[in-house]
């Protein structure tokens, strides 16, 4: 990813004011699609319905801003969609023998990230394309978790397990929070850490980061490790806010995860993007998805639209971008 | 003798003649009312500093760019070069450093890209006759090689004559070269300036872009030097001398002999290299290198030098041998270099030294994170303020810290890739080809900084294809020839003569 | 050269140990489900591997790696086909394009029924099956009868053009059309999916501030719909089709009000019997369309048993078992 | 340049090993663990199952070439082959229906390469965006709903056989020649190497570089439009969900078959053999009858050894 003309269309990710303005025609587009909704359903400004798509939103976001930071060195993680599904089965299964919410959960995230962990040696020390390692990491994934579930369903969790998904606080639901704590923690995490500051320096030419003294092995291995994580963290969410778990339930997770982060402006090529705009992609996605509904719209129309979004905001993104240079 | 017109009216009607041609960017004045004339079977030196007009000038000339004004005469009439297409149908070609070569295709096929002889169905290519035509057109310029290769096995100098033997096939009347023997080991060199002198013969007329002086006296039948992309002067090589040529295209005078204050006495060893064994191609290499020295690694292109640069900073593997530093044996991955106090100045800025995508100042504290933020919470406000400090101490000329490094100048360029390592603390300098690329102002400004380094302490171990900034510059040098270190000259030792003799392959 | 060898070696290891283990003699029944993720074909499974043993006959399951992938499908047919086992128990993962895949079982003289979702064509010895229609009905009927024919409904639809989906959602309408003062608000699919049932629910909860009822066209939906409704401190009376274990808990917990029983483990049970049978010469049944039983709190007890505790019905009960 | 070398395959006859080795060594085990693997029959099965993704799997090698990516790919057969049944449904002939099938593939491949050539949309986001149109297109046209009733003209064509050979293989080995022949023996074919290789250098030639990029992607469009015929034929009819997926099978057989993702690198042979490689695990899988958990996972587990074994050769 050496090569400029690749990356061209984008500046370099250090001009704050430019990124402070993608992410302000996000807002915008976020605000727009709101407006439309209000508009044309009077039930979508209810508070109620607001709180409904960040909640709703905050399951692609877990998984996405994980992504991000593999997709902000230039990778790709296939893998997240099954990942959750396979630590969503696992968690479930401990929480069930064990009867203890925390050892699931804490089995659900070391799942997540070992799976993660994994990736990042076969992209690292294997020195296997990301795309492809994660693609096949997908299928062991599906193979282990069918294998394991035998087209079983977990389901029924303790109560105070269940209020992680669907409790609320002070009128808020608590994905919400943990919505909001992690956009802090990854926003922090990319932007204000010497981690960050290096996976942004390896994604934008791994050779000099190597050297110039970047552990860049290692910083992948973090990087995919912690997507895993994320990934586990999601199923928790997943777990609790569904009460039940099924072999089947990351197939329709990753496509849209990916969309977020393109839609959040991430660039491919790696060294270009912030977690935020990735919340504000997952936000864009749901809040369509939950306009269609509300005007009970035919799912058919579904991934057309989805499909001309992501293509759109990429387009209007370099457009922007191409200006300000 | 402001302008060169009493040479010109000696001389025939130019094969090209460009006048007043200017091309503006947003910003920038790339090119200023520039006029020249190009004679047939002349080589014609395009001099000037990095930044002062020659590579827009060479994108006008084949047609990459369009000229905002300014007129063409081919023979004394007037033409348009708007396209690739019209620069080729006026027979100039242009071989750039970064070749225009498609790795996976093979010779004949890189050579008539875009003009493959028809076979017989439509639309496909008669490969007998490619072939034939290849060999043909290798031939010419005396390149014995099989055309059914594909280039991604080729080295530099053979991928060069490839794109020759391609501009050649176009029967071009111009050639155009962009420094050709930047990358060139001593020998291709010659067979390059052999070459060159087999196509003045056939009257071709060649603009040749240098940083290296002695090539500029020997090869140049008329020099025309730019700065800040005006045309400051054509001369003939007789009638100047080096330093003029360097004051022409500064604008100030410049010290050519990079003068260094020698240490008397050097300090204690700061690297210590013990039989050094790399697959990448060393064998049994030792080298030391004390404090307030500058120790030269010289040797031919392809010798092994920057394997032992990359091999002593963990870039490489290593096989056997040991690499003392500071007192410890160290092995491992460039972090571990890095952070014991190794710098690598890399041999391609671009691809390994720089994120070009990156502000100047990102890129000058990316080695020295952890050093600059010991907590692990990175600030962007203090990592400006110490950009810019650095920006200030190294004079790099750029408009602001936020600035995107791909956009500064080949010597700002290098200063940043120091940058870094002098913000990291770093006490050893590993410099690979320093001065590539860099316009000789900036060369010198180059060595003073190495020299204030070692000055304060640091060392630095240093490989450069030039043997005279060797000399000019080095307490001592090893030479190594095949992988091996073929000899060490101390600072007594130290001229041209010993390091080609020992640098040379005994046959 | 030695060391890829040694990578290599492990996968194989691995292959013809399993593979070894798969040779066995007595009928061999190739059972085809549409997928391994959906607990209802689990139960299928189970019924077929049960009665199976029970006739000392070994099944085959052959289950698409992606979940209701047609070529795949397809492809294992052919596979199969040249495997020739004794007779084939079919579920088409798409009721009209599989027929293409049956036609092949046909001519290869294998002989095959047909369980689950009928196909749109190709000879079958038999079919064994739920009446998609009538459970959709009756358990529509049920959840109108105890909200005393009126009141808010909602429709969640499965995956659009699916067999069992149309009849289904067929079902719940006509129900609906007998309860002239209830009132649909909507019938918006979840595809099967739980995790999308819940969202569409949450979203209609927004546009309805009042529902009452909801029918959902599977277990998965009814429950995803229930912890929607549970999130939002809402309460509506909510059916299901399957009889899942999941469904049953739901039941116990009052939280279901009723699941109509598909009853996967019959179908697998009989479907394999009529299989080994027509192998064996001996008589069959060549259609069992199972009666619609609504499954509520009242009787569930006999679906609250686990899978391997169920037994089989015998042939006898076949014909019991049968709506016509 | 030294990066180069850890990023490129040296040369074909280096390369064959990665596939060619799983291949041989999963043929092998196979012909003694499962019975009647060697089979005409059988064989006959494993090859024709691997027309349509060959068939996928030879236009995504050209465009991985250009340093692309093709994800609609599936989506699009999906489209196209509900388009070849309901065409071929209302007008009762297979040949306007493969026309309506190509058209909408190519009007796909061409829309493609506009994103990606013209508006400089990166392929992997631009292709994202086609596969949802194209997915909800089919859902749309079809409601949901498979297509059924299409004439036996179609489906003969994946039953027919050739002299003895099954008209689908018949159809791919025709592709592999053209294919073949268009990448290695014609100017277009050098192009392309270019495309991936260095662009500038076909500027320099003079030549148009989107231009080509979109007659590359529109290619894929194309081939997706024919083997949309084939799906069609194979289910006798058109489902909104048939070909769902397929695009990254192609692309994993395009990586096994050794084709790497940078500077136009590319074996067309190999592609094939990645495919049938596949082909063959999921029929031996199926006739030794493992627990379909298995076949799962060792699909991936091939896909990370045969690049694994690449790498290990790349750097020796």
């Amino acid at each position: 990813m050496t090569d400029i003309t690749k990356g061209a269309i984008v500046p370099p990710r250090s001009f704050l004011s430019q990124d402070a303005v993608q992410l302000f025609y996000r807002l915008l587009a976020a605000l727009l699609i709101c407006a439309v909704l209000a508009v044309l359903s009077d039930s979508f400004l209810s508070l109620g319905n607001i709180l409904n798509v960040l909640r709703q939103a905050s399951l692609t976001f877990f998984i996405a801003s994980g992504l991000t930071l593999v997709v902000l060195t230039a990778g790709l993680d296939l893998s997240v969609g099954a990942n959750v599904a396979l630590s969503a089965c696992i968690a479930g299964t401990i929480i069930h023998k064990t009867g203890s919410p925390a050892l699931g959960i804490l089995t659900g995230l070391a799942c997540g990230g070992i799976v993660g962990l994994l990736n990042g040696i076969m992209v690292t020390a294997l020195r296997i394309p990301s795309f492809i390692a994660t693609y096949g990491m997908l299928w062991v994934l599906n193979g282990l978790t069918y294998w394991y579930m035998a087209g079983e369903t977990l389901h029924g969790f303790p109560a105070g397990f269940r209020q992680i998904g669907s409790g609320y606080l002070f009128g808020l639901p608590i994905p919400v929070y943990l919505l909001l704590v992690f956009l802090g923690i990854g926003t922090l995490f990319a932007q204000r850490t010497i981690w960050g500051q290096e996976i942004y320096a390896i994604g934008a030419n791994p050779v000099a980061a190597r050297l110039s003294g970047i552990p860049v092995a290692r910083r992948l291995l973090l990087v995919y490790a912690v997507s895993g994580t994320m990934a586990g963290l999601a199923s928790i969410i997943f777990l609790s806010r569904l009460n039940s778990a099924e072999a089947d339930i990351g197939e329709s997770l990753t496509l849209p995860a990916i969309a977020a982060v393109l839609i959040g402006g991430t660039s491919l090529f790696g060294g270009v993007g912030t977690v935020f705009g990735t919340f504000i992609g997952a936000l864009i996605l749901t809040l369509v998805l939950n306009g269609m509904n509300l005007l009970s719209v035919s799912a058919n129309w579904q991934p057309l639209v989805t499909g001309i979004i992501v293509i759109l905001a990429v387009w209007l993104d370099m457009k922007t971008r191409r200006r300000a240079q | 003798m402001s302008d060169g017109l009493p040479i010109e009216v000696t001389l025939p009607t130019p094969l090209l003649e460009l006048r007043g041609i200017s091309k503006e960017f947003p910003g920038v004045k790339a090119l200023d009312d520039v006029s020249f004339a190009i004679y047939p079977g002349e080589v014609h030196m395009l001099l000037g500093e990095n930044g002062a007009g020659k590579s827009s000038l060479m994108k006008v000339l084949c047609g990459a760019y369009r000229a905002d004004a300014g007129e063409f005469y081919h023979k004394g009439e007037r033409v348009a070069i708007s396209s690739t297409a019209d620069a080729q149908k006026l027979g100039i070609a242009v071989i750039f450093q970064e070749f225009s070569l498609v790795p996976y295709l093979d010779i004949a096929q890189n050579i008539f890209l875009g003009r493959e002889p028809k076979g017989r169905i439509p639309g496909t290519i008669d490969r007998h006759r490619i072939l034939a035509d290849a060999r043909r057109v290798l031939d010419t310029i005396g390149f014995d090689i099989d055309p059914s290769t594909t280039v991604d096995k080729l080295g530099v100098a053979q991928q060069q004559m490839v794109e020759i033997a391609k501009a050649i096939s176009q029967n071009a009347r111009i050639l155009v070269m962009d420094e050709p023997t930047a990358a060139l080991s001593d020998r291709e060199t010659e067979l390059l300036f052999a070459l060159i002198a087999r196509l003045k013969a056939d009257g071709v007329a060649i603009v040749y872009i240098s940083h290296r002086m002695a090539e500029v006296f020997a090869l140049g039948d008329r020099i025309t030097v730019l700065r800040d992309g005006r045309r400051i002067d054509g001369v003939r090589p007789a009638d100047v001398t080096p330093d003029q040529l360097v004051r022409m295209m500064v604008g100030r005078n410049v010290d050519m002999t990079y003068p260094r204050n020698f240490a008397d006495k050097p300090g204690e060893v700061l690297l210590e290299v013990k039989g050094l064994t790399a697959p990448t191609g060393i064998f049994d290499i030792n080298i030391e290198v004390r404090r307030g020295e500058i120790v030269g690694l010289c040797g031919l292109v392809g010798s092994g030098r920057s394997e032992v640069a990359r091999a002593i900073f963990g870039a490489d593997p290593v096989t056997s041998g040991e690499i003392i530093f500071d007192g410890k044996t160290i092995s491992g991955e460039p972090d571990l270099a890095a952070r014991r106090g190794i710098a690598l100045i890399p041999e391609s800025r671009k691809s390994e030294g720089l994120a070009l995508l990156r502000s100047v100042s990102d890129n000058l504290v990316v080695s020295a994170l952890k050093k600059l933020f010991p907590s692990g919470l990175f600030d962007q406000r203090s990592a400006q303020r110490t950009a810019d400090g650095l920006i200030r101490q190294l004079r790099i000329a750029t408009p602001s810290a936020r600035q995107t490094v791909g956009l500064l100048s080949g010597g700002n360029q290098q200063k940043v890739v120091i940058g870094k390592w002098l913000a990291a603390g770093s006490k050893l300098f590993i410099f690979d080809e320093p001065t590539r690329g860099i316009d000789i102002g900036a060369k010198s400004e180059i060595f003073a900084l190495i020299d204030r380094l070692v000055a304060d302490g640091a060392a630095a171990l240093m490989i450069s294809s030039e043997q005279i900034e060797i000399c000019h510059v080095c307490d001592r040098a090893y030479v190594m020839r095949e992988g091996r270190i073929a000899g060490h000259l101390t600072r007594s030792e130290l001229t041209e003569e010993n390091i080609v003799r020992l640098g040379m392959h005994h046959a | 050269m030695k060391k890829k060898l040694g990578y290599l070696a492990l996968p194989l290891l691995m292959a013809v140990a399993l593979a070894t283990e798969v040779r066995a003699d007595g009928e061999a029944i190739a059972v085809f489900t549409k997928n391994q993720t959906n607990p209802f074909f689990q139960t299928v499974r189970v019924g077929a591997d049960n009665m199976a043993k029970s006739l000392n006959a070994k099944t085959l399951q052959y289950i698409p790696t992606k979940p209701d992938s047609i070529p795949e499908q397809l492809s294992q047919i052919e596979d199969v086909v040249v495997k020739k086992p004794s007779a084939i128990v079919f579920t088409p993962v798409d009721y009209k394009a599989m027929v293409p895949g049956v036609e092949k079982i046909n001519e290869a003289k294998i002989p095959v029924v047909n369980i689950t979702d009928r196909s749109a064509g190709g000879k079958f010895l038999s079919f064994v099956g739920a009446d998609d229609y009538s459970l959709g009905l009756e358990t529509a009927r049920f959840l109108l009868k105890t909200l005393g024919g009126k009141g808010n409904i909602v429709i969640i639809e499965g995956v659009k053009g699916s067999l069992t989906n149309v009849d289904r959602v067929r079902g719940f309408n006509d129900a609906l059309k007998e309860a002239p003062s209830a009132k649909l608000l909507a019938s918006q699919p979840g595809n099967y999916q739980r995790l999308q049932a819940l969202q569409v629910m949450e979203n209609l909860m927004q546009s309805n501030s009042q529902i009452d009822g909801v029918l959902a066209a599977n277990d998965a939906m009814a429950i995803g719909a229930i912890e929607a409704l549970d999130g939002a401190n809402r309460k509506a009376l909510v059916i299901g089709i399957n009889g899942t274990k999941e469904a049953i808990d739901a039941i116990k917990s009052g939280k279901l009000l009723a699941s109509g029983d598909y009853n996967g483990f019959a179908q697998g049970c009989l479907g394999t019997m009529m299989a080994i049978r027509s192998w064996r010469n001996q008589p069959i049944i060549s259609e069992i369309v199972l009666k619609p039983t609504v499954i509520t709190k009242d009787n569930y007890q006999p679906f609250d048993v686990p899978l391997e505790q169920r037994t089989c019905p015998t042939f006898e009960d076949a014909g019991k078992l049968s709506a016509k | 340049m030294r990066e180069a070398a850890v990023i490129s395959q040296p040369n074909p006859l280096q390369r064959i090993p990665g596939v060619a080795i799983v291949l041989v060594l999963l043929i092998a085990l196979f012909s003694v663990i499962a019975p009647g693997f060697l089979s005409v029959a059988n064989l006959s099965n494993v090859l024709v199952q691997s027309t349509i993704l060959t068939m996928l799997a030879l236009p995504m090698t050209l465009i991985i070439m250009t340093e692309g990516l093709d994800l609609s790919m599936g989506a699009v057969l999906t489209l196209t082959s509900l388009c070849v049944a309901i065409v071929s449904l209302a007008t009762k002939s297979m040949l306007l229906g493969l026309g309506a099938g190509l058209l909408v593939g190519a009007t796909f491949g061409v829309a493609n390469g506009w994103l990606v050539a013209i508006i400089g949309i990166p392929p992997f986001v631009a292709t994202l965006g086609t596969l949802g149109m194209a997915q909800g297109l089919s859902l749309i046209v079809s409601d949901g709903q498979s297509v059924v009733g299409i004439p036996h003209s179609v489906r003969d064509i994946y039953s027919a056989t050739l002299l003895g050979i099954p008209v689908p293989v018949v159809m791919a080995l025709v592709t592999y020649a053209a294919f073949h022949g268009l990448l290695y023996h014609t100017r277009f074919g050098t192009y392309i190497f270019a495309l991936g290789g260095n662009r500038e250098a076909l500027r320099y030639a003079g030549l148009s570089p989107n231009r080509l990029l979109i007659a590359v992607y529109a290619i894929g469009g194309a081939m997706a439009g024919i083997a949309g015929l084939l799906m069609t034929a194979r289910m006798n009819s058109g489902h909104p969900t048939a070909g769902l997926g397929l695009e990254f099978d192609a692309i994993a057989a395009v990586a096994v078959g050794g084709t790497s993702f940078e500077r136009g690198n590319g074996w067309l042979l190999g592609t094939v053999l990645g495919v049938i490689a596949v082909g063959v695990l999921r029929n031996g899988l199926n006739l030794i009858s493992l627990p379909s958990s298995v076949q799962v996972a060792s699909v991936g587990v091939l896909v990370i050894l045969a690049l694994f074994l690449d790498g290990l050769r790349s750097r020796a």
